[in-house]
């Protein structure tokens, strides 16, 4: 399985914080997104248009990053930290 | 009312003593001549919108991770004697505090330096989001340089 | 311990509170966001020498005004909302506050520079000198960039 | 009368505070120098060889300021205050 984790923007957009994807032993970004776009195509679009970064075990990867059973990918929105 | 704690950088919903940060950190060495600080505010305004609260989300473990990173290269590539980093997260009023970068170098211009890299590394690279209330609703923020 | 009082500059013996002068900054306008602090402190060497105490002395009225000029130059020519500086006198200890300059932008980047050029200013402009204590003597101390 | 402060090392030099000299209605950071180097001849040749700045009521002049009676006259070291 692998865990997606949602964040700001996109948890509100998907309607949870997390979901699970089971994508055999190891799959992509690309195929990634059109699994979560089955039931949120919003966020699957936004994924592969880049308009969201993609972090697999916490670091951000590129977009034809290979992804394994077992990790856990975040979906993130442009970063706002640092007050202004 | 505060609690600088051992570690270096920190995510944390309570809010910190400016002072309490500083003097911990001046332990680190008596050769520290020059600290420079940025500390980040709730502003009551932004793009003429009146906000009345700001939250703050992160995530957990990979914004830590990204924090002492910055802090590590701060050090190196600056050549400061130590950096600490304080953000905030949850509801934030208007006015509080958010984020603390405390760069301490034997000289002020090293410290100047690597304090402004620091805080606009952590804008580019901490997975850390805000959201601002304002009487139009809630609005989560797109990133500003 | 602290006593920020109304005067945004200052040149005192007591020790200082860096938290109390920020909040006490804070209260000028909501609209600040991004505070920039330099806070100089008494370092335990200097060109090889092992310093055991440090004292500093001024010419009162004209410091104090020296300043003040300072301060309205700053928020005149960075834009920032407000500035204090504070300057301690007498003896100090190595790891003691000396000087402190709070630089109050909406934004950060001018409070950076704001803060940044105020304690170069200072350094070159206000009457203030500085005496070493090493284990040769006693020294007053030829200005540094 | 014309009133002479010292700081710092040249506090130490002259041995006190200040200084006053009746130099008339009105007379120069020159003539000024030689009256000091009457009895601190080190501190008046440093003023004229300007390794001291000086100020008159509390503004800094040039060395061919005029000085009035009553005017408040301070010799200024290098400044070094602002910690490093």
């Amino acid at each position: 399985m692998i865990k997606v984790k949602y964040f700001a923007s996109l948890k509100t957009m998907a309607g949870k914080e997390e979901d699970r994807f089971d994508l055999g032993r190891e799959t992509t970004v690309l195929k990634l997104s059109e699994a979560i776009g089955k039931t949120s195509p919003a966020i699957g679009e936004m994924v592969r248009e880049k308009k969201v970064m993609v972090s697999v075990n916490q670091d951000v990867v590129l977009p034809d990053a290979v992804i394994h059973d077992g990790d856990e990918v975040a979906l993130l929105p442009p970063f706002s930290g640092g007050a202004i | 009312m505060s609690t600088a704690t051992e570690s270096r950088v920190r995510i944390q919903k309570e809010d910190f003593s400016v002072t309490d940060e500083i003097e911990h950190m001046k332990k680190v060495s008596a050769n520290i001549g020059g600290i420079v600080v940025f500390l980040g505010t709730g502003r009551e305004s932004s793009k003429g919108e009146t906000i009345t609260k700001l939250h703050f989300e992160h995530y957990p473990q990979m914004a830590e991770k990204k924090l002492e990173e910055l802090r590590q290269k701060a050090i190196k590539d600056f050549g400061i004697i130590d950096m600490s980093i304080v953000h905030r997260v949850g509801e934030i009023d208007i006015g509080e505090n958010i984020v603390l970068i405390v760069a301490c170098g034997e000289h002020r211009q090293e410290a100047f330096k690597a304090c402004e890299w620091a805080i606009s590394e952590l804008k580019r690279t901490t997975p850390i989001w805000k959201r601002e209330t304002t009487s139009k609703g809630d609005v989560w923020v797109s990133p500003t340089p």
